[in-house]
């Protein structure tokens, strides 16, 4: 598989009067085409700051360095607003300030099929197409309503039919599951899963949920304070992970008894310029780890890890 | 100890209030002194309402909420211990600390203001203790809430209702906003807190490993109402209404059909909608929750019809 | 960045502005440079000049000492009844807001009714129909002045109500007067000293133009709006004397501008400051 | 739709009870004797003890209050606003041969301030921090904080008096309202660009725009359709009451350039103590912000879905 978008040394840092805090550090990844990723993280991981800078949407406060590529073409911000919406599309968050309040449903996605120069008697047929694809009830009424008329889980599915709605080749969706309740949350990751594997396009997934990742995609990435620490297998995730970070995460789990593997180093800078970024909280930290950043290194086909105690 | 008797609540809004929206319908349950009592539902279920009505947020459109025998509906007519004796923490713990008081007089005002402990040092010393059992550093009194991480905060919430040596504490959904390394250190915390104080805790969520981690006893809502209590071996293992099956199924990660959303039926079984192998009887009548086993109590017609015949 | 600046200079430029009008309305007897009220009529109409730094009006007056004597009768009607209508509306707005229901509707439904007069010509009326007198004309302007910050204070109050600190605060078992002023009043002041600030500049160029039409105080006494009055039958011969007095009303109703505005950003940015950390 | 109209149409009569009822007691702020005052307005200054209480038997003003209050209210339903005690004209007739001239001059220079306000804040919201936003945002508080009056004296002294392209004062012409509305229009315009400039920025940070934007909306369209809609909803509200305030207070302005309008009547009834024109002006206006609001909460609706659920639901 050729690779699709590929980021290389991307650094994002917000600046607020005189501080600045750095929310993505020296970040490579590259998603190839037609891979289904998962990055996980917990929150202040940053990576919402990715997918803002992947998608060029990041606030006036935030600064970028490194490059970011799509199919080889050097992503600036022209660029980027020609490919949103027809090559790559993000199905954002908050679901419940996502539309636009004072326009009718239909008239957002109709606004869409504008874009993609798409006739305007052809313009219903779609719309009801792609609202039937999310299998959203009664969809003959949903293009007349308005956001508030809809309910939050309602709302993201006709985000993800406006997302759809120019079949791009890479869709991001930023933690479509959070705050659900597990039938909704079964609900929507089984839409997810369809849609996901009809096409053949990319995918990734956003998220904090680890058994979606693991459902919904072939590779994970592990983020911790902008970086990434571990990449590997899906598959492998529950059985072979080897950072100490990915360990305790999934330790914490209700699943696995909720246990506490994260430690409090005492002294440990939990922000380092050098060193490990885990190296505060970690059960396996060794002087090294202060010294000097480890690097993401390769250990099995397709598995990658960030840490000094990992050989 | 703490009884909701036949409790309702019914949200007027809208123009002279004729739209109604009924949060909590006829729920009658027994929360148990020293227990946790683990409350599910999906959001909607009128779970978090049940929490409010518990700690007097909210009164009852009908029905009765007793504290060990008494009315809680009216808060001053009650002695100081019964009033304060339930407590809660929320889901939001970015929220519960007044943004312009300091952490030590945010723990320090209830005190001062019911003048348990009107020695300074003595106040300060009680405070110290908690602090040390919600594992806190003595520094964070000083500082403001803003300055805090949302599992610190969560923890001094616990710290600041421990305080009151509250008998029942109402944890209304308390891990939702956290990440899981945090989530696991604030269930831990509870847990040990109800195992030294011997403190009940009613524990509203939807996240059903952590309930299960947790509870000694399980209820279902659905729809305003309680459709399912049992002891949390038995309803993870013998789940009978049709709604718990589901839920159960969800959380398993089972594809499970989507529900439909619950017609305002006022005469009928809630789930009706929704249910897989509804009658005709469910159209009509509202089943009631009827014990089947020891403490387990089912909603459902066709329970009821299985049991009896 | 250029943002950031040009919100401090001008707020800076607001506070050296106030601190120079409240020093001038403190230290107004001994700032003059003839008594204010000295009719000289064989000097009428002088120009500005190194003695008369304004010139004289149609009596031969210094314009320079009255205006700066008129500093005074400005500052401190705005005071009073600034002060006044934030304390009446914060009051009725803390009650409505969290009193009970009942309450909250009657008020709202008064309010409603105020909402609905038109404010500046009725304020004009009842200055009009009261006539002359500084007691009279802050009357009339608190009449419904209070009206808005009422309206601020209860829609504050009732969303910080459902706030989980306040709930808290309710099931920690503490009094509704304790969270009233402890926990619902602070954190309502902040867009209420904005609103006092842009009030204020509002309520001076009203007392002006009060003034002006002859509504206002005695017209012997300095006061701006009455000063632009007597000038308007000599605009093309002694432009000055309207020139001076107007001068005056709009740098300090702009003072007043810019420290709301600034006042604004410090406690946007202040909220902004938390949701950063 | 059906039940919001009814709502706001309700809650305007409340109003206009509420209006009456305040416009009423205006009488009673009067310093003296309000029977001695008609009866000095109809029989001269020097009346005896015998006239004012003829006075006061004949208006019903030994009657109590709220009988009195019935009774003025019986004559408004019928469009009876009284009677000038100066020129014994109608009071209605009166305002009905002066509201044309402040409708006018209401109009333009509510106008001239959109035309120049709205493009100003758009830009100045656009082009953020940059120094036309600095330029544009100084003269809007510029425009905030000039007293009318004072403006107009320098319109005057400049056009009038200096370069004697427009006449001082006078009605009639199209010459003659340009200093009135240009006078009026400075401070309106200032705050609604400042309104509409925050209003804006506000729309800006809201999270449906981004999502437009990662869904594939082109930034123009974002901006003229999804942003400016939304936005206009709050600057709707102030332009509103811009125009009530354009029917009340033009006092000043009218007064200056000699416009006889409303402002000018009411100012008049001020001097000449004629309280029924006073009062019947000050309730002729107080009727019209009733009938604006209502039409600005209707329009409001028609713009933003949301308050039509609300009502609804």
């Amino acid at each position: 598989m050729s690779s699709l978008l590929e980021i290389r040394n991307l650094t994002v840092t917000y600046r607020f009067q005189d501080r600045q805090a750095a929310a993505v550090r020296a970040l490579d990844l590259t998603i190839r085409e037609g891979e289904k990723l998962a990055i996980v993280g917990e929150s202040g991981a940053g990576k919402t700051t990715l997918v803002s800078a992947i998608m060029g949407l990041l606030p006036n406060s935030a600064e970028i360095e490194g490059k970011i590529f799509f199919r080889e073409f050097q992503l600036n911000p022209r660029i980027l607003a020609k490919l949103r919406g027809k090559e790559i599309v993000l199905i954002p968050q908050n679901v419940h300030n996502s539309l636009n309040p004072v326009f009718s449903v239909g008239n957002q996605m109709e606004d869409l099929l504008i874009e993609a120069k798409i006739s305007p008697n052809r313009r219903r047929r779609i719309i009801l197409d792609l609202l039937r694809k999310v299998r959203l009830p009664r969809p003959e009424v949903i293009p007349r309503s308005y956001p508030h008329q809809l309910s939050g889980g309602m709302k993201q599915r006709v985000l993800l039919a406006m997302g759809l709605s120019r079949s791009p080749s890479l869709i991001l969706a930023d933690e479509p599951t959070k705050g659900l309740d597990p039938v909704r949350r079964v609900g929507i990751l089984y839409l997810l899963k369809q849609l996901v594997e009809q096409r053949r396009q990319s995918f990734v997934l956003i998220t904090h949920d680890i058994k979606a990742a693991v459902y919904l995609s072939d590779t994970v990435a592990l983020m911790y304070q902008g970086e990434i620490v571990e990449v590997l297998p899906a598959s492998l995730l529950n059985t072979h992970s080897l950072h100490p970070y990915t360990t305790a995460l999934l330790a914490a789990a209700p699943e696995r008894g909720l246990q506490v593997l994260r430690r409090i180093n005492p002294g440990v800078d939990s922000s380092p310029i050098v060193g490990c970024s885990y190296a505060a909280f970690c059960n396996l930290c060794r002087p090294a780890c202060l010294k000097q950043k480890p690097v993401l290194r390769k250990v099995a086909s397709g598995h990658m890890v960030r840490c000094h105690a990992i050989a | 100890m703490l009884e909701f008797r036949n409790v309702s609540k019914v949200f007027r809004q809208g123009w002279l209030k004729k739209t109604e929206i009924v949060a909590v319908k006829e729920v009658s349950l027994l929360i148990k002194p020293g227990k946790i009592f683990g409350l599910m539902g999906e959001s909607g279920s009128g779970k978090s309402t049940l929490g409010k009505l518990a700690l007097g947020l909210l009164t009852p459109s009908a029905g009765e909420v007793l504290w060990e025998g008494r009315l809680r509906t009216n808060l001053r007519s009650l002695p100081k211990e019964a009033r304060l004796a339930i407590q809660g923490i929320s889901q939001n713990p970015y929220g519960v600390f007044n943004p312009r008081h300091r952490i030590g007089y945010a723990l320090a005002e209830p005190l001062i203001y019911h003048g348990l402990l009107k020695n300074e040092q003595e106040r300060l010393l009680r405070i110290r203790e908690i602090l040390e059992l919600v594992n806190m550093e003595e520094d964070c009194l000083r500082k403001y809430p803003s300055q805090l991480s949302g599992g610190q905060l969560q923890r001094l919430a616990l710290a600041r209702i421990l305080l009151m040596n509250p008998k029942l504490i109402v944890a209304d959904e308390p891990t939702t906003m956290l990440d899981l390394t945090t989530q696991a250190q604030i269930i831990h915390l509870l847990k040990r807190i109800h195992e030294k104080k011997g403190v009940a805790i009613l524990f509203i969520s939807h996240d059903l490993p952590v309930v299960t981690a947790l509870a000694q006893r399980i209820g279902i809502m659905y729809g305003g109402r309680l459709v399912e209590v049992g002891s949390t071996q038995e309803i993870l293992t013998n789940p009978l209404h049709p709604y718990t099956q589901l839920f159960l199924a969800a959380a398993r990660e089972e594809v499970v059909p989507e529900l439909q959303s619950n017609t305002n039926n006022s005469k009928g079984c809630i789930y009706y909608g929704s249910c897989y192998q509804s009658q005709e009887l469910c159209a009509v009548k509202t089943p009631e929750l009827i014990p089947v086993k020891r403490e387990h109590l089912v909603a459902c017609h066709l329970v009821n019809a299985a049991k009896n015949g | 960045m250029g943002d950031a600046i040009m919100k401090r200079i001008s707020f800076i430029l607001a506070i050296v502005l106030l601190i120079f009008l409240l020093g001038v309305a403190l230290l107004a007897p001994w700032l003059t440079l003839h008594d204010p009220y000295e009719q000289n009529l064989d000097n009428r109409f002088a120009k500005p000049s190194r003695t008369y730094w304004f010139g004289t009006d149609d009596l031969g007056r210094c314009i320079y000492s009255r205006i700066i004597l008129g500093t005074r009768t400005s500052l401190f009607i705005g005071i009073v009844v600034v002060s006044l209508n934030t304390l009446i509306g914060t009051l009725v707005g803390l009650v409505s807001g969290f009193g009970p229901k009942v309450v909250d509707s009657i008020v709202m439904g008064f309010i409603d009714v105020l909402l609905a007069l038109p404010g500046p010509i009725l304020t004009l009326a009842v200055a009009g129909i009261l006539g002359h007198g500084l007691l009279k004309m802050i009357i009339a302007l608190t009449f419904l002045g209070w009206v808005s910050y009422a309206r601020i204070v209860r829609g504050m109050v009732l969303s910080l109500k459902e706030r989980e600190f306040v709930e808290s605060a309710r099931t920690l078992g503490l009094g509704s007067f304790h969270i009233l002023f402890k926990h619902l009043l602070p954190n309502c002041l902040g867009p209420v000293i904005v609103l006092s600030s842009m009030e204020m500049g509002g309520i001076i160029m009203m007392v002006a133009g009060l003034s002006f039409l002859g509504l206002g105080l005695q017209d012997s006494y300095p006061e701006w709006g009455a000063m632009l009055d007597q000038g308007k039958d000599y605009l093309r011969t002694a432009p000055h004397l309207a020139i001076f007095p107007g001068l005056a009303i709009m740098v300090t109703v702009l003072t007043f501008n810019l420290l709301g505005d600034g006042l604004r950003d410090l406690l946007q940015g202040e909220e902004a400051t938390r949701l950063f950390k | 739709m059906g039940p919001y109209l009814l709502r706001r149409l309700s809650v305007a009569v409340v109003s206009l009870v509420g209006v009456s009822f305040v416009t009423f007691l205006l009488i009673f702020l009067v310093p003296g004797d309000p029977a001695e005052m008609v009866a000095q307005a109809r029989f001269g200054h020097d009346v005896g003890e015998r006239e004012i209480e003829m006075v006061c038997r004949l208006e019903g003003l030994d009657q109590p209050v709220v009988f009195q209050y019935i009774k003025w209210v019986r004559h408004l339903l019928n469009l009876d606003l009284g009677y000038s005690l100066i020129s014994r004209q109608s009071v209605l007739s009166l305002i009905w041969s002066r509201f044309p001239a402040t409708l006018l001059l209401a109009c333009s220079s509510l106008l001239l301030s959109q035309i120049v306000a709205v493009p100003a804040g758009i830009i100045s919201a656009l082009r953020k921090d940059t120094w036309l936003d600095v330029v544009l945002r100084l003269f809007a508080i510029w425009g905030v904080s000039m007293p009318s009056f004072w403006f107009s004296y320098i319109l005057i002294i400049f056009f009038a008096l200096k370069l004697r392209v427009l006449p001082v004062s006078g009605y009639g012409s199209f010459a003659n309202l340009v200093m009135p509305s240009l006078a009026l229009s400075l401070g309106i315009a200032g705050h609604t660009a400042r309104l509409l400039r925050a209003s804006i920025l506000e729309v800006l940070q809201q999270d449906y725009l981004n999502t437009a934007r990662a869904i594939g909306i082109r930034e123009s369209k974002i901006v003229f359709k999804y942003a400016l809609k939304n936005a206009m909803i709050p600057v709707l509200t102030s332009v509103a009451l811009q125009l009530s305030f354009l029917l009340s207070g033009t006092v000043i302005v009218e007064s200056i350039f000699g416009w006889p309008g409303l402002g000018k009547l009411i100012l008049d009834g001020i001097f000449t103590r004629d309280f029924p024109v006073v009062q019947g002006c000050v309730l002729f206006v107080a009727v019209c912000f009733v009938v604006i609001n209502v039409g600005v909460d209707l329009l409001y609706a028609w713009l933003d879905p949301r308050i039509r659920w609300e009502a609804r639901g």
